[in-house]
């Protein structure tokens, strides 16, 4: 649905040239719920801008639907951006308008009839929760009312292609909630093609088939949501899931860690596993098996595209000899281990 | 030498000024400086505030208005001419046809304007109120038989909107510019009755004795400056 | 003394209300595009073009530079074609009108340069054509902007049409001009003056009220 | 250090009167980090900035640091908001100054000299990774970049006081830990008192001492961080709480739920605890006392104020007996249990 | 008949230049404190002060709204103080300048008003004075439309000087004028009016340029 080939863009500045993007090549299928995630600066909104040509790229080529964009005319790119829906993350709401005419705008520019427009601004206003401020103007909302009235306006016209940039960033995890939904009902009804950008990882992992990361105006990862939780290459990656899985041992237990295995000393385990069967095996088998105690004392165990992920940090204790064996046979079980360290006794917080 | 500054008003007289300019170097060894002004009051203002010397841009009857109202201490210290007025047309060839509702075009400088507004009724086409001196505004119409829609204009614009309405008044000023000869006037100002409209020019009442504005009254009179009048402004009189 | 000249300051008000509502139509009516046309020819809009924009602008600075009683002359056979005739009141307004178009038109290229660019990108993100983001952004966007145009215009143009007095129009600055300043008649000048600066203030006052009216 | 007692506002529309807060009674202790959540639109950014006056309450009083600012004159005011640092939620950045005089602002204000500007200007820049943007205007950075240099300003002046109105909203998961941490490091350093808003459950959890919820202008639950993550009273705390542990079933499991216990299907069980030793009990205690095999679905284990907490969903198969017994067993120990259904066999995702 | 000319030329458009400079400069000086002062006292601002706003708004239209041949003459008492004397370049630049702040105040105004309030906002926030936020925030974020302003300003000037020979000044306009209009000699005329509107460009010109490069 979305092809980008070789995409470059610089910014002229007094400072010199800035490359926001260094050759993008990118490609997203019809019907797919696609992320683009990466640092702050990476050149996310920039990449998302090129799709619908506002920031024209200093090199390479957009297609959409087998359509090279970057070859049209003004009249026929116009006419392919109806179909693209845009979300930006400085909403560009027009100040001199309601929530209710600003939602109406994509369709006045349609050219829809007044009674259609009605009917479908109050039916976005509804699901977007903002049908009591139908009448607000911008500066009379709340910042994440403002994003949510940016979110029914690009919906408007019913496009085939959606570009989100960080929709969801002003707003609380319930609402959050109730858009990634509506996101997903419409990518599911309509078949639309969705590419957002995001830095929050739950975002990712609710909605998300496939996503890239970007880095310095290239992409160094692109691959299935488990793909990237379970197996992530790239260091930006590896950052990224670590940051959304968030584990990270309290410091009060970091600072007594010892390095070396001694007699009475509990080793604390970093377990991380993808796809089925592993939790039963750790746990159970752990326990029956090698007669061993665990503590979980930080666990996320998700489920991303119908695939449990998760990472765990526990710390066992029972006879050193089994510890070891329970290790290896974990290893050998396909299941990450790493000892992070040992500590005596068993780890009460509130100590 | 001395230099004495002299005010006039914009127009055709700037050329006779450099005349006399001439003049005045070569036989006093006098520097005329001439301040062009594009308004009819501040010439008096400046003068009676010792801006400027002298200036010569005002009829005798504009001056007493402007000392009676403004209480300026000015006096006069020679005559130039008398710019005889008269009105001209490029519609009709004679005065009585001028018809009913016709337009006609005045200047609007309150003294050309009064002047104009008796001189259409010395032609006997309006009626003004009694003792209204001698600068009258139209305000001052107490007959209009014919519905005359007398329109005062700048002087300047007068000769340019010839074309429009069924007569102008003009000030000799702008005859030529307006492609008109004095000849072709369908009624003149009789220069014999016009006293009150001679030029003069004119210094503060505590400087008139001074021996500078007496040559400056005799180049203003001289037979350069009057050829080259007359040359610019066909038909002026010289009033000395 | 007052009552004699009531009728002419009756006149000279109505006159100056004619002359700066039917010139500051016009200005409105060419300048508004003229402005539009600066707006969206310029750096980074829709329709750049450099060579139309310098010559645009240059036109219309030209327009702002010529004295305003050259002009007079200049539009004679104009200002007669489309009154009939170049002097009065009505000939006044063609000139002030000519005069105030590129006025007009450089206070609000102003006023739309102010909008935010975000807007009119997520307009063109619609599809939508450069008409449509005229009419539906820039013009929506910019109403506050031109409405303190506009009072500047409308406080202008009643300064400016004292200038009337020239070509044998009337108005109260020309009545504060002829009958007031020139015939040494203080009395009839101030009573010119006042309505002069009522009519300056009152449309100060709406225009101010209408600018607070149509700002969200 | 900052007391908020009976705070009312109204905003005045052509629509009516708009009640933003209705009442609000808050205290935030000297050095605390205070988190206010809610969902969109429920008045958050509004409390915040009635806390400087930006917003100047329609009734109430602000109390900081034991001074009355609803009382003070203009000139004292001013003196008491040079030691409040605030982060607004559009940023307000100056757009003719770049990313340095942005952050030099709040010095010039108070006087401080050329150097000394400089030097600190530097450090923060450094400190939020926005050395190379040092001579950038804003329009020329990123939404993420524009946050950060917002964060340095209001960090620029040494603040007693800081206001944070969703301050990492745009940053990613990294930079936005990176941010946290600097604000956590400033709070134990220099005792700054932060209040924050943010949706992000994860910032609270990451560095709030206590936390406020907010529902239509109301406070309608506070409490420590603890409390409300374990013990959760208003709908409103709930429901964000559940979102910020997103448990829920997939849906394929979801719909496959029986509700009767029958002979062969296995319970899942909805397992919620605070506090030590829990994790050990479940897990050690249920394999080994009642030798059940334990399937965790899904799990969120996470320390918050040094006390784990945790929601787990899990399938258990055992002898049905011993499934009944070490269900009431966690009951007994405190541990909040619920069956959610039954499903049979073992649940493969990707079956 | 070009080189007769040619140091009337020259006079003129130094005459000019200077006029323009000096009026305009005052009008800076003068006016942008006024715009200031509007802006700050009007509604939601932090000298919110309706009573003041009102009468300095009013003040300031009244001064548009007189026709500058009175104001001219109203102020001779005022332009002899500054200058010394009531005739010539030097005398109307007194008046030009009187006239030129309260349209240049009412102009910046206009620009100061689009700025966004959250930037008065976060200045507030910091503890900043409101001279500071005025130095600060308020003039840096104009600056584009101060430029844009001052070319308006400018520009309107170089037309409106044309009016300076009404007290005996001079000027390539009152030159327009006086060859152009008064005696009818189009050459003469022409000359003054190419180089004045050569003049007024190049005022648009680099204003246009100034206004771009304080723009970002
Ligand atoms: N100037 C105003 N005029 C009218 N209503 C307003 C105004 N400012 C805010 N409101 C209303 O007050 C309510 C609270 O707004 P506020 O900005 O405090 O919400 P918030 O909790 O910060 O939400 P968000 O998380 O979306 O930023 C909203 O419903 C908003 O529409
Ligand atoms: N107009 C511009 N001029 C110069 N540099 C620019 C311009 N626009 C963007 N950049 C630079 O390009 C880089 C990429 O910007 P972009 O907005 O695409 O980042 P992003 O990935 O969306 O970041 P964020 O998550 O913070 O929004 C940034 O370093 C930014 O400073
Ligand atoms: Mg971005
Ligand atoms: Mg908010």
């Amino acid at each position: 649905m979305i092809k980008l080939i070789g995409i470059k863009k610089y910014f002229k500045t007094k400072l010199g040239i800035s490359h926001a993007l260094k050759g993008i090549d990118l490609e997203v299928s019809k019907g797919e719920i696609f992320g683009i995630i990466g640092k702050s600066g990476a050149g996310k909104s920039t990449l998302l801008r090129t799709v619908n040509l506002l920031e024209r790229p200093s090199e390479g080529e957009v297609i959409l639907d087998g359509v090279s964009l970057t070859s049209l005319k003004e009249v026929d790119l116009r006419k392919q951006r109806r179909n693209i829906g845009m979300i930006f993350q400085h909403f560009n709401l027009l100040s001199s308008a309601t929530t209710f005419k600003n939602v109406a705008l994509p369709l006045e520019f349609a050219g829809v009839d007044k009674k259609e427009i009605n009917e479908r601004v109050k039916y976005l206003l509804e699901v977007t929760g903002l049908s009591d401020k139908e009448n607000h103007y911008p500066h009379q909302l709340s910042g994440g009312q403002k994003q949510r009235v940016a979110i029914a306006r690009s919906l408007a016209s019913n496009p085939k292609v959606l570009l989100c940039d960080e929709a969801t960033s002003a707003l609380d995890p319930e609402t959050t909630k109730s858009i990634l939904e509506l996101l997903k009902e419409i990518n599911k009804k309509f078949g639309v093609t969705i590419l957002l950008i995001t830095h929050e990882m739950e975002v990712v992992k609710t909605i998300c088939d496939r996503v890239a990361v970007i880095e310095n105006g290239q992409i160094v990862e692109s691959s299935s949501m488990v793909e990237m939780f379970s197996n992530p290459k790239a260091n930006v990656t590896k950052a990224l899931v670590r940051s959304a899985f968030h584990i990270s041992l309290p410091e009060s237990i970091e600072k007594n860690l010892i390095q070396i295995p001694t007699e009475g000393l509990n080793p604390i385990l970093k377990i991380s596993f993808v796809g089925d069967v592993a939790t039963e095996t750790i746990i159970s088998d752990l326990v029956m098996k090698f007669g061993l105690r665990i503590n979980i004392l930080q666990a996320h165990i998700d489920v991303v595209s119908n695939s449990p992920i998760g990472i765990m940090l526990c710390q066992v204790s029972g006879v050193q000899e089994q510890i070891n064996l329970g290790i290896e046979f974990l290893s050998n079980s396909n299941i990450k281990t790493e000892v992070l360290g040992y500590v005596s006794g068993n780890i009460k917080y509130t100590a | 030498g001395e230099t004495i500054k002299v005010g006039i008003t914009a127009g055709p007289s700037v050329k006779v000024l450099e005349v006399a300019q001439k003049l005045a170097k070569e036989k006093y060894d006098l520097t005329l400086k001439v301040i062009t002004f594009g308004d009819y009051q501040i010439p008096n203002e400046a003068l009676n505030a010792g801006d400027i010397d002298a200036n010569i841009f005002q009829t005798i009857s504009f001056l007493e208005q402007a000392k009676l109202k403004k209480g300026y201490k000015l006096a006069i210290v020679g005559n130039t001419f008398i710019y005889p007025m008269a009105v001209y047309s490029r519609k009709i060839k004679n005065i009585s046809e001028i018809g009913d509702k016709a337009t006609i075009v005045i200047p609007n400088d309150a003294s050309n304007q009064g002047r104009a507004l008796i001189l259409l009724q010395t032609a006997g086409l309006i009626k003004l109120k009694d003792g209204v001196g001698e600068i009258p505004n139209p305000k001052d119409i107490i007959s209009n038989p014919k519905h005359l829609d007398i329109k005062s204009v700048d002087a300047a614009q007068a000769a340019r909107s010839a074309l429009d309405v069924t007569a102008v008044v003009l000030n000799n000023d702008f005859v030529t510019n307006a492609g008109f000869k004095p000849s072709e006037a369908l009624f003149k100002e009789n220069p014999k009755t016009a006293k009150p409209y001679i030029n003069v020019i004119v210094v503060k009442e505590s400087e008139k004795e001074k021996k500078v504005f007496q040559n400056l009254k005799s180049i203003m009179n001289s037979d350069e400056v009057r050829k080259k009048t007359e040359e610019l402004f066909p038909g002026a009189v010289p009033a000395w | 003394m007052f009552l004699e000249t009531l009728s002419t300051l009756l006149d000279s008000t109505l006159a100056t209300i004619y002359m700066v509502l039917v010139a500051g139509l016009s200005a409105f009516i060419f300048g508004l595009p003229i402005a539009i046309a600066l707006t969206v020819t310029s750096k980074g809009m829709f329709y750049e073009n450099p060579v139309i924009h310098k010559i645009l602008s240059s036109i219309v600075t030209i327009g702002r530079s010529v004295p305003f009683v050259i002009l007079m002359v200049a539009i004679i056979p104009f200002t007669r074609f489309i009154v009939g005739t170049s002097i009065g009141t009505a000939a006044a307004m063609v000139p002030l009108s000519v005069a105030a178009i590129p006025f007009f038109a450089r206070i609000v290229e102003g006023k739309l340069a102010t909008i935010n660019r975000g807007l009119i990108e997520a307009a063109q993100a619609m599809g939508s054509s450069p008409m449509q983001i005229i009419r539906k952004v820039l013009l929506p966007e910019a109403i506050p902007g031109i409405a303190n145009a506009c009072t500047i215009l409308f406080v202008s143009l009643t300064e400016y049409s004292a200038m009337a007095g020239a070509v044998g129009g009337s108005g109260l600055g020309n009545m504060a001009i002829q009958y007031g300043y020139y015939q040494f008649n203080t009395p009839v000048m101030m009573q010119a003056l006042v309505t002069l600066v009522a009519l300056v203030l009152f449309i100060q006052f709406v225009g101010d009220f209408i600018t607070r009216k149509v700002s969200h």
